[in-house]
Parts: C-alpha cells; structure tokens; sequence
C-alpha cells in the first residue's frame, strides 16, 4: 500500500471476479477493492492475495481479463475497471 | 450474431440455417461432444461454467476475425449447465463458396474458442471424484498457447 | 458401411448416430450444398448420376483408407437424382477422440471422394443452357490431380 | 486387329460402359467388344473408337476403370471385364 498516494487521495476501486478453481479456492466470486493509482493487473492481484484469505492459493500469473479483454500483468488498470482472473480454460 | 452461450441443447440446424445462403456451397462443422473418459478415468457428467459477458465478447470477436480472414459467414454455440455423456458441448459451422476456406475458418474458429473463451468444466468421475479440468496440466489434453491480450 | 449413395436427401442426423460413441468427442463434418452459380452462370437446378457399383467400392475404400490412417469412424452420402439450390449433395462425417483427427480424416475423405468417385452433375442455367460440369476445365473448378490406379 | 491371334482363336470380350457426356457423345452407355489377346484398356478404347461412330468424340486419355477401379490405359484387360471410360468426375 502506497501511504503517499492515499494520502493524495489518488485511488481507484475495481471489481474482482474469480471463476471455476479460483472462485473455490479464495471462497468468493467477487471482490470489491481499492488500490493507490496508477495500479496495474500485477498490483490488483498483489491486492487481492492480501485481502483474501485463500487467493494465497492462485497461481504466481494467471490468466487475466480487464473488462472482458483478456490482459497482461503489466495492464494498468482505472477506476471501476472490472478484473477477472481466469483458471486454464477448458471450453468446447 | 446470436448468443454464443446456451443452457439449452445446441441446436445445430439453427446453426446451419444462419449461415446458409445460396452462393455457399461448402459447410464444414465441428461438434464437440462429452467424452466419457479423461486421462483414464470415466467421466459420468460434467458442468460447463463460463464468464458469460466475456466469453460471448470474446466469441464475437472470434467469428468477426473468421469472418474477416476468410469468404464465409460462421455460426457457434457453447452449452452450460448440466451435459451428459454424448451431449454437444460445443458446436461451429463455417459457410463458403468453396470447401477450403470453410474447412480452415471452422479450424480456426474452434482453435481459438479453446484458447480464448471463458469457459470451464466441472467433470464427476464414475469412481465419485470431481476435478475442474486443467488442460495445461501435463498429461491433461494440450498445453495452452499464449492468450492474446489488448 | 451404409450404402454412400441414395435417391433420398441426404440424412445427416443418421450418419452422425452412424458414427457417434461415448469416446469420440470430436466430430467434423463437411456438406456440400447446390451453388446456385458456377462460372458466373445462375444455376437453376442439376442432376448427379453415378457410375453406381464403383462409386459404391471406391467410397468405401477411401473410408477404410482414412480409418486405416487416423482413429476415427467415418460416415458419408451421396445424393444423385434432381438437386435443387441449397439441398445437399454430399455429407461427411469424421468423429474421433480428438479434434485434429476428426478435422484431418474428413477433409481428407471429401478430397478423395472428389477427385476418385465417378459422379457427375449436369447443371440447368437460368439462361436455358444446360451443361456437364468439368473441373478440370479452366475456370471451372480446380485442375484434378492424377488418380490412384489398381 | 491382330490377324494371326483371331486365327488361333484367343479372343477375349469385354463390356465397355460410357456415362454422362462420353454415353451422350456416342450414343450409348454400354458396348460389347471382342478383341484379339492379349489387350489393354488402350485396346478397348482403340477399338471402341472405331466400332462406334460418335465415340471418335472421346479424349485420347481418357480416366478409365477395370471392374470397377481405377486403371491406367496400360493396364491389361481379360475376357469378361468390365471396363469404363470416366469424364471428369464432379461428385460432391
């Protein structure tokens, strides 16, 4: 958490979806949380570990959405941005 | 296009019947249908789950890069819910003029659901055990090509 | 094997039951649908005829063939008689365990039956001209490849 | 014709089939010919050439089937085979 930055007011508040596995294991599907800006998927994630107890359990760099695109890691993320991750997928 | 997603059966005279015109002589189909095996084990049913706004996003966007890549028009359908043994999990229809580019639209389009669409599965095993399915998982169908990201 | 060739439309639904089992999961099928052009000429209406007994024997060896070559069940039709815009002519129908398989032994099985199964088609144009359709004509469908002799 | 293999007798018949433009081309969608041994499907059509008026019609390399398979026009014909001459297959 960047003190400074909360500080400045400089926040962003994203919705967190978990699926399949990643739902089971963290126990929720959704996930309401606020980051210090600029933040990308990386720190949602970093974000999310802290604040769940069992999103311990996620994979180090899994699959990710930013409003239904998927999104790299290093995909910043803004203000009511919704973010998925995504277990292996196995449609079809 | 209509909805990707479906809880009801798929039904693939629909599918035909949207993508037939009279100037496409050529329609290749892939049904994808449940097994009743997994790595050896004997799978009794399964349940398909997907991010539904992405996968339909996803799906759309998929058939509009078919569609743009080759002369055809494609149809696609994906179940969720409850399947059984035998039921269409999964169905693609891509009409041309000719044989080939349908053959390689359907291909393609089939390649990429697998690859980029949302959707997982729950399978229960005749011997009472469940598993989400992790096709990256050695020895668990293929490994996964990286996913293209915006 | 059923017989490849029938005075009927063309019974998708029975040949994908011919082929359908509880460990094939993919299945790829092509249909080939009466154009209602051909060379820039509008097509009205056609009729296929046979070579009858040997279109029978060859279409069942190239079904062996992909069998032999892949894990998959084959299925296919032919229609001969009157055709009219959008019916089908021919139907393949491949299912394996796998998707590849499905895919390669199907678009292998049109191939062939293209290239190998004395069938012709005598095309009706809107303009009242009337004409055997030769693909090896230029312009008119792809040249052939030579074919496999005994 | 082979004068000297008619005298000794060794003849072979054979029914030769025509379809689609071929049968219209010359008539008729089924011949029966007799030929000097030994023969080729090369034969056949030499000789069907000149038994039937309209037949002068067909190409010199005609797609051509021995009882019901594919066959080159060197491949060898025996007494009681059916041989077919194939226009341009447009199955499918």
């Amino acid at each position: 958490m960047n003190t400074s930055s909360e500080a400045s007011g400089q926040h962003l508040a994203v919705r967190v979806l978990l699926f399949a596995t990643y739902a089971e294991l963290a126990g929720r599907a959704l996930v309401e949380l606020t980051l210090p800006s600029p933040a990308t998927v990386q720190d949602v994630l970093r974000r999310l570990r802290a604040a769940l107890p069992g999103a311990e359990w996620l994979p180090d760099q899994p699959l990710a959405a930013v409003n239904r695109s998927h999104a790299r890691l290093s995909t910043p993320v803004r203000d009511g941005d919704e973010i998925a991750f995504l277990p292996p997928l196995a449609g079809g | 296009m209509s909805p990707y997603l479906t809880h009801a059966p798929v039904d693939l005279n629909s599918l035909l019947a949207a993508v037939s015109a009279p100037e496409r002589g050529g329609v290749a189909t892939f049904l994808g249908l449940v097994r009743n095996h997994q790595d050896g084990r004997t799978v009794a049913r399964l349940v398909y789950s997907a991010y539904e706004p992405m996968a339909e996003a996803e799906a759309a966007r998929i058939a509009a890069e078919a569609e743009g890549r080759w002369p055809v028009r494609v149809a696609l359908s994906h179940r969720l819910g409850d399947l059984a043994i035998g039921d269409v999990a999964v169905a693609v229809v891509a009409a041309s003029a000719h044989r080939a580019p349908a053959f390689e639209a359907c291909r393609y389009v089939i390649e990429e659901l697998k690859r980029r669409v949302p959707v997982w599965k729950k399978e229960f095993y005749a011997d009472g055990s469940v598993l989400w399915v992790n096709p990256t998982r050695p020895g668990m169908g293929a490994p996964p090509e990286s996913v293209p990201t915006t």
